[in-house]
């Protein structure tokens, strides 16, 4: 048996007091620690990648495999290693920044190739490490550090837009529900298949308004509604709707073949981990 | 120009197969222990316009192409235009007249209805090119046995064999009925060579062949002319434990690709400038958490799109300088396709045993050309991954401080072992630190590894010398203008003209001290680069302040004759 | 009175013959002779952008202002020129490469921000000018120059993702059907905001498979059903489908704000093309 | 150190308001006319942590900072512990009792518990800063009323500006009441300071404002530190005719920027090496397709990550280089606000007269410090764009082949031009072409205007000299070590050191006769460099053939003090 301890580095967290990527920690340490404890995996297998944003800092907190990596780019980084060794379990961190602007295009083309990783978005709807500008998901409006008259574009719809790129785990979480949040990040792990979770996470410093509380007003469950994850069509609506209240939980969910299911090779014999010389003259026979 | 050399060129519109064909004959010649070099030109576009290839035949090594050539078959308008003034005084331009519409009167102009004979036989048209070829075959007295066994090897269906052989036929007595007495008087030596079969191989297979050999499990790429040949050949290796896999773009190939370093496979990379320009930040990211990776850079004419699909060498600059900050890199560029079977598996090695990324900096030329080579004696290199550990006792620090720079690498599954990489500066446990004396250390740590890499490739030859190695007169180059080079040196040493020729291997670390040595006592020193700016020049000068007397450069997108390269010499000569 | 003479250059175009892009081409000259003939606009006021591949070559073939950019980018581009100069009337072109694999962010971003541009995309299903590779849109198992195998991954749903975005005007074009194709694009200029037109363009080098032929047996006209493009989730529903049957026409079309009608510096004296010099005196008061 | 001089730290956690608090300052003392370097470093957090800023002061010139303090104001414990240690012999150490929970004994250390006294009056703790400032200026002997103006120009809001006002009197008053003998020695020149104010700016701010300036109508970026101030402020400024955006990403950023170059606006771009990276193939894009731009590149520690609050000179070669192909560029590298000033407006027009890309090298000490300066003579340029046209007779063809290389420039909407532009080699027209000789005369178009550019950087002192000009010692850097080595040459002369000071501002193209007449009779020549490998170094040698006896490198992503480099020329001379 194991406990978060065991997977806690030395060094103390730098986010500001009340940043909602306490609560994101949180659930994953917990989340993992109950895996392991499950017997389902082993602590060597994980391995984290994080992008560059406050989020980012995350794998110096956690005594664990990962990559730091650079800004936007989780995704690829996910699959490389995915790729190259299948047993492992990754589990990547982004920013909005990070995973909706900057790094947006590996979104729909991890989701479109349903590479079995899991996307942890941490969502706190400004760039915070650069200090408060505008990310894709800011609402309206809203003025930033870098939108003084006012944000003049609507959000994206990181929900739809995973739904619409063919992901097979879509669900969005709050950072302040950490036993929620816990179980869908279990849940993602679990899930063969592309998962993504973009988790509500208030950012006190540059977003003063949408508070812990704020959104522990509006949340409401979608396990609680009879929400039936493996239509497609009821996650479109569900995922358009934003009247006011917020669904967290699992919009969709559904098992299909992973990219690693659909390339013959890895039925074979490929290994990518695996280096062995193969013999040049053999090689270069069929150039003689 | 030397008379044991033969060049034949087939042109004609893209679609037609026309590089297949240059290809068939490199391949025939090579067959029977002959040299060739079949480098091709053709435009960014997939049917239409004008394609050629130009076989050059030797018996001596050859890796370039000829101004002129002995036959030259035209399989349209544009084709007779493009090349009928390239012709040798007695040589045979052979062209399907059922598409030239031209009026071609002389007595070495061959017209011949292959398309409308291919649709009698009811052949497929495009058996056209190897009708032709019966007939050049004819025309220079060869045997055609050559050319049969390379039509088995490049058509994989029987029934296209089959037809092509029989095209083949049909084109060698057609010209033989029609034009009995028009002939080359093919060299001797080439006329009746039967040595061993040598290998024939483009510089993109050359690539892959020696990643192979090197035991390569990961390649990703984004296509991009002139570098996706090795992805759609690479694709077809996969059984043998590799996966070759096309991403996103450029930025979601290398990042895949150094996500598949961390996770323990050996991986190369091949793009060309633009999709290098955007690998900018990620070669950084490599540099920074020391992941090792390939990335093979397949110069083209630039800057931007530039020309596509034609050759230069205005990378190298940018390939010794991508990426914001200061780390170490290799950067190799290979001459010719057995040095690029060679240095692709030496970077695999050495990248993986420094923790650095490196760079194999090839051309279109070299990319997309044929050439040949005798032998694989010393070419195999064992593989070398360096300082992996597959057990950890203790606590594992990724980037433990190390006389040599390089820390013990261990591969995330491993049990107890954290492997933690990262983009930021970093602690040896790989956690970011902003502590100035960390950061001081970790930079001396990754700069440090320049001494022992300097040091390393002393073991592979990083400098070339070739002819009179004691001559006052020295030619520079890198790449693949040692082809041009080393062929101009023939008519140079026929001319008595004595030089020695120095071919700069490695760019980074650069081997200062094998230059000086390579240069000492030379008096004149001629740079020929496939660029305006001379770029080897300033590197020269940057590293071991040699000057250079004179500039010989070309960047039409075009590659060096080595009569260019003759030429330009014999001026500067004179002067 | 002009005539598609007067947009014409000299060079003839180097496209294969057969293929899909004579088809756009000639639609999109119709659709400016006679948007030009109707006096709504100047014929300088187009500009076309055109990104790399076979469809890139266009803007060779055409006598307007353009800029052949590099691959991946023509959106970015075209944001440029309209925010620096509203007047202008900006077409993009892409293929299905330069859109969907490696500039899908920039679709994303600019529907999201609804740009006043037309996006073309000529989607051949295949990296036509780099020899016939797999592209986002190319169906699961096909196999081309870079799938030997067969593809091991799903398409993308370009309609569906660019409705996911918030574009304004959603459409599918087929380049066998100029009639239709040029209104689409005329209805797309029309349009204030951004329009996306996905082109079915047969590519018989690469694809010879899917012909104009197979194409006409699928093809229906969305016009013709009833279907009411004001309506997403009804948009979204045709998006989805694809079942033997393929829609073409306007999926989608809503009149909202664009970036322009939003940022409230257009309405004062933005005129980013004119020049004018500031005093530095003046401007230094502050930090003095 | 010379006692004109007076340095003041404050420290405590980010979150703070502590380079705030800095600013405040430096700015009041710049109102009287003293010099001020105000240097901030803060960790990559944005709550916790340390901060700090050093104000140096003095009736000289001043562009850096020293290693030690005449005052520390600490307002926690970590800021007592990294700044105890660098208080001058009769420097003070004030801190917040209310916070700081070390026991600190000694006659020079006073603790006021600003933030209880804050809580007890009803301020905001945040003004704690005010009153230590306040605190400050007592024991400095000073006058408050320049902190005064200072304050009421920084808060926007008048209740705020009045708590401010309040706390600064409490500080003063607490100072007095608690520690009435912790006096500083403060120089007379400072202490009775009335000279005109002066301007008092970052390098950020010094951008904005010389891009304002210069007509600047569209900024785009993607935020990154330590750039993104100059976004912050631009926004701000929309009301002027200029618009200042957001992207989804850096090659969103400058290919908006070169569609809005394209379409006639003047363009700025802002990023940091990361950013830099992903523009490469833009950059190149700008290079083929000739369409002017400036980019203003913010170094910092690299490479990859880095340290993306720390500073470094790292990115030289990098923007010499980046981008495949060959084409000209602007790449200068002012060394103080002024030159900032200055140096931005000259390359928004030469970029705009040559058609080309250009970058403005600062880093990240420049673009987040503040300094002063006094005057504006000759600091503004007029505004010259070149070869534009308004109106076109005849045919209008982009790419018009011309002596200078510099084709006539008419924007999208000018009735009767075609406006085609191309990233592919491309004829007059801008249409594209394979042809050979095209791509040679179109190469040889853009390279020629280099010829042009060395001419007219001329023009702008590409290479500036100080100090003894004759002697047979040079110090060469580059960009913002000039503070630093201008300031240590004050120490130099008091020793009676002669040497001359060696500034090279343009990198591209390179002014190589400038540069040697500056090094005309120098005997040793000692480079100072933000950077570990020495590239000013390594850029001499290619350029000029010049080789640096000594080179002086920190790279620990921390500024030079001027003892660094003092005591380094130091250890040079005495050997
Ligand atoms: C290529 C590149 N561009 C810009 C940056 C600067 N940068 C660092 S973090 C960040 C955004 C952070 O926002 P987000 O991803 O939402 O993360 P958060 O800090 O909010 O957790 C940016 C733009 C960078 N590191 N690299
Ligand atoms: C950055 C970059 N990567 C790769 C290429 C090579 N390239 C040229 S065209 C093309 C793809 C063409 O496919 P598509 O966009 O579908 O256009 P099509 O040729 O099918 O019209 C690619 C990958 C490039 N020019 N630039
Ligand atoms: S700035 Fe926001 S997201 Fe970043 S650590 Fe602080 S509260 Fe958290
Ligand atoms: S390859 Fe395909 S898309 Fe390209 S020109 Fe030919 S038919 Fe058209
Ligand atoms: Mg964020
Ligand atoms: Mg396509």
């Amino acid at each position: 048996m194991i406990s978060e301890k065991d997977i806690t580095t030395r060094i103390v967290p730098s986010w500001c007091v009340g940043c909602g990527n306490f609560g994101i920690l949180s659930s994953l340490k917990r989340a993992i620690v109950n895996l392991v404890n499950q017997g389902l995996y082993k602590l060597e297998q994980f391995v984290l990648i994080s992008g560059i944003g406050c989020h980012g800092k995350l794998t110096n907190y956690l005594e664990l495999n990962s990559v730091h990596t650079i800004h936007g780019r989780v995704l690829p980084v996910a699959t490389g290693i995915k790729l190259a060794n299948p047993d492992l379990i990754v589990i990547g961190h982004a920013g909005d920044g990070d995973a909706y602007a900057i790094g947006i295009a590996h979104l729909i083309h991890t989701a479109k190739r349903n590479i079995p990783v899991v996307y942890i978005v941490h969502n706190n709807y400004r760039f915070g490490l650069t200090a408060g500008q505008v990310t894709p998901t800011t609402e309206l409006g809203e003025k930033t550090r870098s939108t003084p008259y006012g944000n003049p574009e609507e959000p994206i719809n990181p929900i739809l837009l995973a739904l619409s790129s063919g992901a097979t785990f879509v669900a969005r979480g709050f950072a302040g529900d950490v036993q929620h949040l816990t179980w869908l990040i279990e849940e993602a792990i679990k899930h063969r298949g592309f998962a993504l979770i973009d988790v509500i996470q208030p950012c006190k410093t540059w977003d003063p308004i949408h508070t812990f509380e704020y959104w522990r007003e509006r949340v409401y469950k979608l396990e609680n509604t009879g929400h039936d994850p493996k239509d497609l069509l009821s996650a479109i609506r569900k995922a358009i709707e934003w009247n006011g209240k917020v669904p967290i939980g699992i919009f969709y969910r559904v098992e299909k073949p992973t990219l690693i299911d659909r390339i013959p090779q890895y039925k074979i014999e490929l290994k990518p981990v695996r280096v062995v010389k193969r013999s040049l003259a053999k090689l270069l026979e069929e150039f003689r | 120009m030397s008379k044991n050399l033969l060049q034949i060129t087939i042109g004609g519109p893209a679609g037609f197969g026309i590089l297949r064909s240059g290809w068939l004959l490199g391949k025939a010649f090579s067959l029977i222990g002959l040299n060739v070099a079949a480098i091709s030109e053709y435009p960014s576009r997939i049917e239409g316009g004008h394609n050629y290839v130009d076989v050059c035949i030797s018996k001596d090594p050859v890796g370039s192409k000829q101004p002129k050539s002995d036959v030259v078959v035209a399989l349209d308008d544009l084709a007779v235009d493009r090349h009928i003034g390239r012709l040798e005084d007695d040589g045979i331009l052979i062209y399907d007249s059922s598409i030239v519409k031209k009026e071609l009167k002389g007595d070495r102009f061959a017209g011949l209805p292959f398309t409308r004979v291919a649709r009698e036989r009811g052949f497929d048209e495009i058996t056209r090119n190897t009708m032709a070829l019966g007939a050049t075959l004819y025309s220079l007295g060869m045997d055609v046995q050559p050319l049969k066994v390379a039509i088995s090897k490049a058509f994989g269906k029987k029934e296209v064999v089959e037809m092509n052989l029989k095209a083949l036929e049909v084109g060698l007595e057609l010209m033989r009925e029609v034009y009995p007495g028009l002939k080359i008087n093919t060299p001797i030596e080439i006329l009746k060579a039967n040595g061993d079969p040598k290998y024939f191989i483009s510089g993109n297979e050359a690539v892959a062949v020696g990643a192979m050999a090197a035991g390569l499990t990961v390649y990703v790429a984004y296509p991009i002319t002139p570098i996706s040949p090795l992805l759609h050949y690479l694709v077809t290796k996969q059984e043998h434990g590799l996966l070759a896999y096309q991403l996103e773009s450029e930025i979601a190939a290398i990042l895949t690709g150094l996500g598949a370093s961390y996770a323990g496979a050996r991986v190369l990379v091949g793009t060309s400038g633009p999709g290098f320009s955007l690998m900018a930040e990620s070669l950084g990211f490599a540099g920074m958490a020391e992941i090792p990776i390939v990335i093979v850079l397949a110069q083209r004419y630039g800057p931007s799109t530039g020309l596509p699909t034609h050759t230069g060498q205005g990378d190298l600059r940018f390939a010794m300088h991508a990426s914001q900050g200061e780390f170490p890199r290799f950067i190799v560029a290979p001459g010719d396709v057995r040095e690029t079977i060679y240095y692709t598996q030496v970077l695999l090695n050495l990248t993986e045993k420094f923790q650095v990324p490196g760079i194999i900096l090839i051309d279109r030329c070299l990319a997309e050309s044929y050439f040949t080579f005798d032998d694989i004696d010393g070419l195999e290199v064992d593989i070398d991954r360096g300082k992996i550990v597959e057990e950890v006792k203790g606590k594992y620090k990724r980037y433990e401080i190390t006389d040599d720079g390089v820390s013990p690498l261990a591969f995330p599954g491993t049990p107890n072992a954290v492997v933690r990489i990262n983009s930021h500066e970093h602690d040896e446990e790989g956690i970011s630190s902003e502590d100035p004396k960390v950061a001081v250390s970790m930079s001396d740590k990754r700069l440090r590894k320049l001494k022992f890499m300097r040091e390393e490739i002393k073991k592979y030859t990083p400098v070339k010398v070739y002819g009179d190695k004691e001559s006052k007169n020295a030619i520079i180059f890198w790449g693949s203008v040692k082809g041009p080079v080393l062929d101009a040196y023939r008519l140079l040493e026929r001319d008595g003209i004595s030089c020695r020729l120095v071919q700069i291997l490695f760019f980074s670390p650069f081997p200062d001290s094998e230059v000086l040595d390579s240069l000492k006592g030379a008096e004149m020193i001629i740079s020929v680069e496939n660029n305006a700016t001379s770029q080897l020049v300033s590197v020269l000068r940057e590293f071991v302040g040699v000057s250079v007397s004179y500039r010989v450069n070309k960047y039409d997108g075009r590659p060096f004759t080595p009569i260019d390269v003759y030429e330009a010499v014999m001026k500067v000569m004179r002067k």
